[in-house]
């Protein structure tokens, strides 16, 4: 690799290049400050000229596998979080706010099957009217954001979901959700196959603002 | 085929479902778990029933849950209709309807579990508590730009000749009416000849002496005009002396 | 085995606490996760019966020194900060530009329109009084000078435009300007120099090039 001095200024930097540890210091605590997904790009440009960013980041996730805190990939970059069987010990340090109730996750989990979807076709689906209250925590939570109106009379909010509800989630992609015929236990129906397929959507939803 | 569940125990809990579709849903669980083999007219059936014997107990139940039971009153007509007709033929299509209705739900409400059993963000899992902010944020250069100027520009001009434009405080004057009173009001005090300056006021600036000098020699050549007084300098420049008058105006 | 039944209920439990990796995991995630830094108090209470809290942050604290987030002690507590040498790599300068108040900039126009200009002819243009901070940030800023004094009574100070103010604007020469006469559309009465042509005065003043 040092045979590259086009690229490789000084001896001294190409070993830079090539310290591992010493990439892993940089990459650990960039994930550490940052307040938003580290993306590969992101570390790229810390760290030294010649270094695989991508390398880096996947000796970190094996570095911190199985202890306290875990490199996890959300929405496209790795954040650090701890470990999930934790929860229990540290929800008794750490403030947790309350669960969405139930009308609240399946309205969530319309929009996100379905996004860009209106408030009518999420109760139609639903087959129930859409409490404010509903729509509100969602909204505070930052989970939903519009997208734009349906241009139908009345031009009715389109609706659909954020990078932040990947970040709640812990998802790299919309696509990590399971298709519809994983999430329903029955046989798919041989007579009546409706019309959409809600659980492909996401597939041609506009990808969530970074 | 399953015993039908009790429709009075669905009853109790009517307000715990989340509208008509959210009990069919719920009928159709307990009747077969495979929601595409399931008997819609049983299920029509489960339905009105619950109803039915809801509306004995509490009259006052919402409407939603009533055109749902009108509308499978009319599915349940035309399920049971000999096959072959074209009502029939509308009844299954709209059972066929119901049906994907239900599923669409089911698999939403799956979507919804699967999701909250997920380790959540702030309940399950916990990013850095304390960030560390490693920005800094340089305020030394300026945002300049020539548009900006030039309204800038504008603005001041426009302003500086709208008449706002600074002016000294006006300096108040010893007017020619003011001296023309002090004059006659002195007149009688004043024996003999005095200079034009004993009948001027205190100023306080030179240029206010200036002017109550000049005002007070216009009122004095009024008054000699008509003979109140008389005045008299004897050389250029020099001082001008006053006395009263005896009304002949002839006198220089 | 009996006689060790008050401090230690199970084996289970006995072992849990001499599991020192598990014990730096908890404390690991603890340390992350809290707004806080982690008093040995603290840990404590999350930590199983039995554990040592103390000997477990020490062991942290050996287990994080020399890589990219250190545990470093913070009035009593632990808390994870980035290493001070990666710090100031990854320290990112935002530069926010200010903007000049509008007085400066109603006087930087004036100045540079009407250059050489006195104090007090600024203040008959702007048809307001100027403030002396005013006066001071643009020439702190570099963007004025004075050009001599007017032969007037008080002699007072004439201001310029300096070659940082051509810098700024992105101007080879004051000529760039727009003239006067393109800006309005109705003459505003004349000033103290009516029929010159602002941008041509500093031919006679120091060449503004630098």
């Amino acid at each position: 690799m040092s045979q590259s001095s086009e690229t490789v200024d000084t001896p001294a930097e190409a070993a830079e290049v090539l310290d591992m540890p010493a990439l892993l210091r940089i990459a650990e605590a960039m994930a550490f400050a940052s307040t938003v997904p580290v993306t590969p790009r992101a570390l790229g440009q810390v760290l030294p000229v010649g270094a695989d960013a991508d390398a880096v980041l996947a000796a970190l996730v094996a570095q911190y596998a199985g202890r306290g805190v875990e490199l996890v990939e959300i929405g496209g970059g790795w954040q650090f979080r701890t470990a999930p069987d934790l929860a229990k010990l540290l929800t008794k340090v750490v403030q947790v706010p309350r669960r969405l109730p139930r009308a609240a996750m399946e309205t969530l989990a319309i929009v996100a099957y379905h996004q860009p979807v209106t408030r009518p076709e999420i109760e139609e689906i639903r087959g129930a009217a859409l409490a404010q209250t509903t729509l509100d925590s969602l909204l505070e939570a930052g989970l939903i954001t519009p997208r734009g109106r349906k241009e139908t009379p009345g031009r009715p909010t389109l609706w659909g979901t954020t990078p932040q509800f990947l970040a709640q989630f812990g998802l790299t992609d919309l696509k990590d959700m399971p298709r519809r015929e994983e999430l329903l236990v029955e046989t798919p129906s041989p007579l009546s196959q409706p019309e959409e397929t809600p659980a492909e959507t996401p597939d041609e939803a506009p990808e969530p603002q970074g | 085929m399953q015993t039908p569940p009790d429709p009075d125990s669905l009853l109790l809990s009517l307000d715990g479902f989340e509208g008509p579709l959210d009990l069919l849903l719920e009928l159709a669980r307990s009747q077969k778990l495979d929601l595409a083999r399931i008997s819609i007219l049983s299920l029509v059936e489960q339905y009105l029933t619950v109803i039915e014997g809801a509306r004995r107990v509490r009259l006052e139940l919402a409407a939603d849950w009533l055109v749902m039971a009108a509308w499978l009153t009319w599915l349940k007509s035309r399920l049971l209709l000999p096959h072959g007709s074209q009502a029939a033929e509308e009844g299954a299509d709209a059972a066929d309807v119901l049906a994907a209705r239900l599923r669409a739900l089911q698999a939403i409400r799956a979507a919804a579990l699967w999701l909250g059993a997920r380790p959540q963000l702030g309940h399950d899992v916990f990013v850095r508590g304390a960030p560390e902010d490693l920005t800094q944020t340089d305020r030394s250069r300026l945002a300049l730009d020539m548009p900006a100027l030039l309204r800038a520009y504008l603005v001041a001009l426009k302003r500086g000749t709208k008449g706002k434009r600074y002016r000294p405080a006006p300096t108040a004057f010893w007017t020619v009416k003011d001296a023309l009173a002090r004059l006659q009001g002195m007149m009688g005090s004043v024996p003999d000849w005095s200079s034009l300056e004993a009948f001027m006021p205190v100023s306080e600036t030179p240029l206010q002496r200036r002017g109550a000098m000049s005002s007070t020699l216009l009122a004095g050549l009024e008054l000699a005009r008509s003979g109140l007084v008389r005045l008299r300098q004897e050389e250029a420049f020099g001082p001008i002396m006053l006395r009263q008058g005896d009304g002949d105006v002839t006198e220089q």
